[in-house]
């Protein structure tokens, strides 16, 4: 028996409004306000009410899909992640490091943008990092 | 955004363009409609009436892709009627000449011929803002997604800069970010032209800085490690990378080989999206690491699982530059994991170092030390429900409220003049409509979201069309309800609703959908500076859908006669 | 002068909710017994003057409405026992709430009328229409607009249209 | 104030399984359920949020579960209602009352800033009871405002809704998982702002015998709408009309419920 509120950033626009997610028991029930949040002041909108609704949704991905045969099929994270190091190493070593392009998300968090630059710059050697910022 | 969003409130004169804010930013719309309250002047210059039009003192209805006209319009009353800041443009700017010359042919009569917007709406709008002691200008994508859209910008800046409206509180030019955090992403380098905190490839200490501190070029000066999967790389490339719409349009011609997408869809967001699916099926290998099984996730070679922002702890950066901590409420479902977990395994997969990070906490502390606007950064600070915005270079800075307070990061703030440019497409007699797409209150996006909530997807459960009630006589929407609207790029079937909070002339398609993707019809034509697309503009024709019922009942009123 | 005009040819629209046990079958008497009533009643027959939920006087007020009447069976005689004290409770604060917004109260009414007595039918109806009438076009006082034009009102338009 | 109700929800953690209440942490402060061994040092008063639902909710998951909340007057009444309609089972619920100072009172124009525990075995109440403070004074007004001003301030309030539901979620007596509003039968979906009056119509008619005064939906409007006008006057109507006061009495039944017992016919519903 355990409820808690975990107070995090909501994951639709860019006001960044503050919103508690109610949580029993390990499952997100609902969401409720931050009323000491500077921008959101206890309000919220209607997608800031509901931003819990698609955390537990039947369609989230659950496993590593690799395409077999034309269909995408749930595999193992070693055998996902192996096939992507190889590919990608691979078509680096053929056709250089400009052949490789990387979006980066404007819905992940700052740490994981920043990783996943440093990655393709660091790593694959390559500039050419973007993502939706224009779209 | 030059100010933060609180300030909005103490503003006396709030231009709002090209944003739908109140459906797309509803919080900031509060401030907006309690500056109101508290005796501002609203104005909205927009195609469309909208909930914010409808509280303003003064709506302006242009002509998608004439912003430039009318803003250069706006500049050359303030300028005649004596009310620009000449001591601010005296001390703080250069090129005003430039700007005078530019804007000089622009009469509020010359604007209504270009722009549909009256004169002397247009000469009241631009009293209300020059007059105003606080003004601020909100924009959003219908200002920058035009192939003008640099220009429709700098226009925007020109206009603040003209009254004084800089470098104080309740001023500025906002932008506002359409995403959680599409200002951390461009804050941390996801741009093919910086590094973290725009630092610049190109400028050589900037990648020495980070050669060094990634470990790419050690004392010795070799790699340090490499699995021999790859070509070890010697040195960061100083070369500026590719955007993603030049991504899409060499994919398909096979210069592009791979493409790594974490938590995007272009398949939905990118213009012209039948054009992007056949870029994209020409690719070797495409990696899309994902919370759900997206429309670019469905022709992926290798689909990663992620988490969502209710299973990892990280920060997000919000369109006023406020960085703010992300709590982990639950587990991640089944095996995904946080996207920062995924990076790290891949990158150790790959033999590389640097990857050995064991929370986000302490990639954070890296970036701090990497960053200079993010120096003063830590877990530690964010905590406590601390609001530090950037710049914040070290760990006593109080964080920046507002931008350009005493002088712009360029020094003298410059004006640009600026010629007025017609659209990529205009309505024509084959494609009488103008397109303008947009967001809507209850959905996001591309719908990956919000479409599997159940109550928002319950408001709007499918994709319309706004259509004037004149145009809906033209084309025959007559117990009509839905149309083929079509471009020269694609067509979709969608519902129709009439109404008149559009302009005769134009139409108005939400893009959340994916069965009637808006981005199907849309123009990929881009603007050559910024490489955004024009979403906000192309031209399209509506054709009423056959009805099955009434071609049966004519099929049986002709045979009988 | 012009304004008055307008109002005298005024006809109000009412939607009468009406109690199928009771008020519905006094229409009905009224009707047999050629007892006029007026042609501005709009009747919608419902199971039970208890049947009939605030949102649905909202609604009929939201469509146009000028007036709206709940007639039903008086208190005691009701067929579901008592389920028109639900009404009695109801009704009176709903009318209220009509104020508060601003929309006139008078222009609600709720009456109990039972299937013999044709001639209140007949009196009850045309009261309240009387009262409407005075009250003028309810646009006028509400300025609904609608938000997204159905189809008949693109009629309406292209025939305006045609017409210029 | 506060470390009496600290002690006292120490006390009677001891005997119960948990106690709903607010928690400050460095992230905030937001509704949690304490148990033996949490720090109640976290244990807060401000801000306010629907304890009744958080109480409502984890009854429902947990069927055998005691629990405590700590409670003002607003939940407490809330409490009540929730009692009445099935959602809060008063066996299985001890409450800490917790009055309000004047001050709080007269924000909120709350006639009874003091919780009523006098129905909820084992309760305890702490603080000392203030007298209530006076109403909004546009209650009292309102009657001399013309219709059509009416019409045009509520009009003038609503064109400005988000239809953001944040009155109906945040309300600490709405619990209907089909909700009315989302009905588009009644209310068209999809519409911005949503169709005026039938939304706030339906909203204020379904708070008439269930509005207890806490005035949280006004605190949560993002738009700023004043509502708890209209639902105060709705309140006063309500007790004026048929004698109910929300949230007074445990046993009394909400007025629009009908049994058979209520069939003889009364003397005085004549309208």
């Amino acid at each position: 028996m355990d409820y808690k509120n975990i107070q995090t950033i909501c994951p639709y626009c860019g006001c960044g409004c503050a919103l508690n997610l109610e949580v029993i028991d390990g499952e997100i029930v609902g969401v409720l306000p931050a009323n000491d949040h500077p921008v959101s002041q206890g309000s919220l909108c209607i997608k800031g009410w509901n931003a819990h609704a698609f955390v537990g949704h039947e369609d989230r991905l659950k496993k590593p899909l690799i395409r077999k045969n034309g269909q995408l099929e749930e595999v193992s994270w070693n055998e996902a992640l192996k096939l992507v190091a190889k590919n990608l190493g691979s078509i680096q070593k053929k056709h250089g490091a400009d052949s490789i392009g990387v979006l980066t998300s404007a819905k992940c968090t700052n740490e994981e943008n920043y990783l996943l630059q440093k990655f393709a710059r660091a790593v694959i050697g390559t500039n050419n990092v973007d993502h939706c910022a224009r779209l | 955004m030059t100010n933060s969003i609180p300030e909005f409130e103490d503003a006396d004169c709030v231009l709002i363009t090209g944003s739908n804010t109140s459906e797309a930013h509803p919080l900031i719309s509060t401030r907006i409609m309690r500056a109101k309250a508290k005796g501002a002047k609203i104005v909205v210059v927009d195609p469309r009436t909208t909930q914010m039009s409808l509280l303003a003192n003064l709506h302006l209805k242009q002509q998608p892709g004439s912003d430039v006209a009318w803003i250069n319009g706006m500049m050359n009353v303030i300028i005649n009627e004596g009310l620009a800041d000449d001591v601010f443009i005296e001390k703080r700017t250069e090129g005003f000449d430039e700007l005078k010359a530019a804007v000089a042919e622009f009469t509020p009569e010359y604007v209504e011929e270009i722009s549909g917007i009256p004169a002397y709406d247009l000469v009241a709008a631009a009293k209300m803002y020059a007059e105003a002691d606080a003004a601020s200008i909100v924009y959003s994508m219908g200002i920058t997604q035009h192939i003008t859209g640099v220009d429709n910008v700098l226009s925007c800046a020109n206009l603040a800069m003209l009254t004084g409206n800089m470098g104080r509180p309740s001023t500025g030019v906002n932008p506002l970010r359409g995403q959680n955090n599409v200002q951390g992403a461009c804050d941390m380098g996801g741009l093919p032209n910086v590094y973290p905190g725009y630092q610049k490839v190109s400028d050589p200490d900037i990648q020495a800085k980070f050669e060094k501190a990634w470990g790419i070029r050690t004392e010795n000066g070799g790699r340090k490690t490499g699995s021999g999967l790859l070509s070890p790389v010697t040195g960061l490339s100083d070369k500026v990378g590719l955007t993603v719409t030049e991504m899409v349009e060499l994919a398909g011609s096979g210069e592009v080989k791979t493409l790594y997408i974490m938590g995007e869809n272009p398949l939905m967001a990118d213009a012209d999206i039948n054009h992007a699916k056949k870029c994209l099926k020409n690719l070797d290998f495409l990696v899309v690491q994902d919370i759900f099984l997206t429309e670019t996730a469905e022709i992926a070679d290798v689909v990663l699982p992620g988490a969502s922002f209710a299973e990892k702890d990280g920060t997000f950066t919000a369109t006023d530059r406020r960085v703010q901590l992300v709590n982990q409420a639950i587990e991640p479902v089944g095996e995904s994991k946080a996207d920062w977990e995924i990076i790290n395994m891949l990158a150790k997969e790959m033999g590389a170092s640097g990857f050995d990070f064991s929370s986000p906490e302490e990639i954070m502390a890296e970036i701090a030390a990497l960053t200079p606007i993010y120096g003063g950064y830590s877990y530690e600070r964010l905590k406590n429900g601390n609001v530090l915005q950037w710049p914040c270079p070290d760990a006593e800075h109080p964080g920046t409220p507002y931008l350009h307070k005493d002088k712009f990061s360029r020094g003298l703030g410059k004006f640009h003049g600026i010629e007025y440019k017609a659209p990529a497409e205009s309505a024509d007699d084959d494609y009488p409509l103008t397109l303008t797409t947009g967001r809507i209150m209850f959905h996001f996006h591309t719908g990956t979201m919000s479409r599997r909530a159940e109550k928002l997807n319950k408001e709007v459960p499918e994709a319309y069309v706004e259509i004037h009630p004149e145009d809906a006589i033209k084309v025959g929407i007559n117990g009509h309800k839905r149309v083929t609207v079509s471009s020269r790029r694609g067509e979709i079937e969608l519902a129709t609703r009439v109404t008149d909070r559009i302009k005769p002339g134009v139409v108005f398609i939400p893009f959340h959908f994916a069965e009637a993707a808006a981005n199907a019809l849309t123009n990929s034509a881009f603007d050559p500076v910024a490489k955004i697309p024009e979403y906000k503009v192309c031209a399209v024709k509506i054709q009423t859908t056959a009805d099955p019922v009434l071609e049966v009942c004519n099929e049986s009123y002709k045979s009988k006669n | 002068m012009e304004l008055i005009q307008i109002q005298e040819d005024f006809e109000p629209k009412v939607v009468a909710f009406l109690c199928n046990w009771c008020s519905y079958a006094g229409a009905d008497n009224a009707g047999i017994s050629r007892l006029q009533s007026p042609a501005n009643i709009l009747p919608i027959r419902v199971m039970c003057s208890g049947r009939v939920s605030p949102e649905m006087i909202f609604r009929a007020f939201r469509s146009g409405a000028d007036g709206v009447m709940v007639l039903g069976c008086h208190i005691g005689d009701c067929h579901y026992i008592n389920a028109n004290h639900r009404t009695v409770k109801r009704m009176p604060l709903l009318k209220n709430l009509l104020g508060y917004v601003g929309i006139n109260p008078e222009r609600f009414t709720l009456d109990w009328v039972s299937s013999a007595e044709a001639p209140k039918f007949a009196r009850v109806t045309k009261s309240f229409v009387n009262t409407v009438r005075e009250l003028g076009p309810i646009a006028a006082e509400m300025s609904v607009e609608p938000i997204f034009v159905t189809d008949e009102l693109v009629n309406l338009a292209a025939e305006e249209l045609v017409g210029v | 104030m506060i470390t009496e109700i600290r002690d006292k929800v120490a006390e009677q953690l001891e005997k119960l399984d948990g106690i709903v209440a607010l928690r400050s942490t460095e992230d905030g402060a937001a509704p949690y359920l304490f148990q033996q061994g949490d720090n109640l040092e976290e244990l807060v008063m401000n801000p306010r949020y629907p304890l009744s639902k958080t109480a409502s909710k984890l009854q429902k998951r947990f069927k055998d579960a005691k629990l405590g909340v700590v409670a003002r007057g607003c939940d407490v009444r809330a409490l009540v209602e929730m009692a009445k309609r099935n959602q809060i089972d008063p066996d299985r619920l001890v409450v800490i009352g917790v009055t309000c100072t004047s001050e709080e009172a007269e924000f909120c124009f709350c006639a009874e800033p003091a919780p009523n525990l006098d129905q909820w075995s084992g309760s305890t109440l702490i603080g000392e009871p203030v007298p209530g403070a006076p109403p909004n004074p546009i209650v009292a007004e309102y009657a001399q405002i013309p219709y059509a001003e009416r019409w045009a301030f509520w009009k003038a309030q609503f064109t400005k809704c988000h239809k953001c539901f944040g009155c109906r979620d945040i309300c600490p007596v709405c619990f209907c998982e089909a909700c009315a509003l989302e009905d588009p039968l009644w209310v068209e979906p999809g519409l911005l702002a949503p169709d005026f009056p039938m939304y706030h119509l339906i909203k204020a008619q379904h708070m008439t015998t269930r509005c207890v005064g806490c005035r949280q939906c006004e605190m949560a409007c993002p738009a700023d709408i004043p509502l708890t006008v209209l639902y105060d006057l709705v309140r006063q109507d309500v007790a004026e009309l048929i004698g109910y006061v929300p949230g007074a009495d445990i046993n009394e039944m909400p007025p629009f419920t009908l049994t058979l017992a209520d069939a003889a016919i009364e003397s005085d519903l004549v309208y």
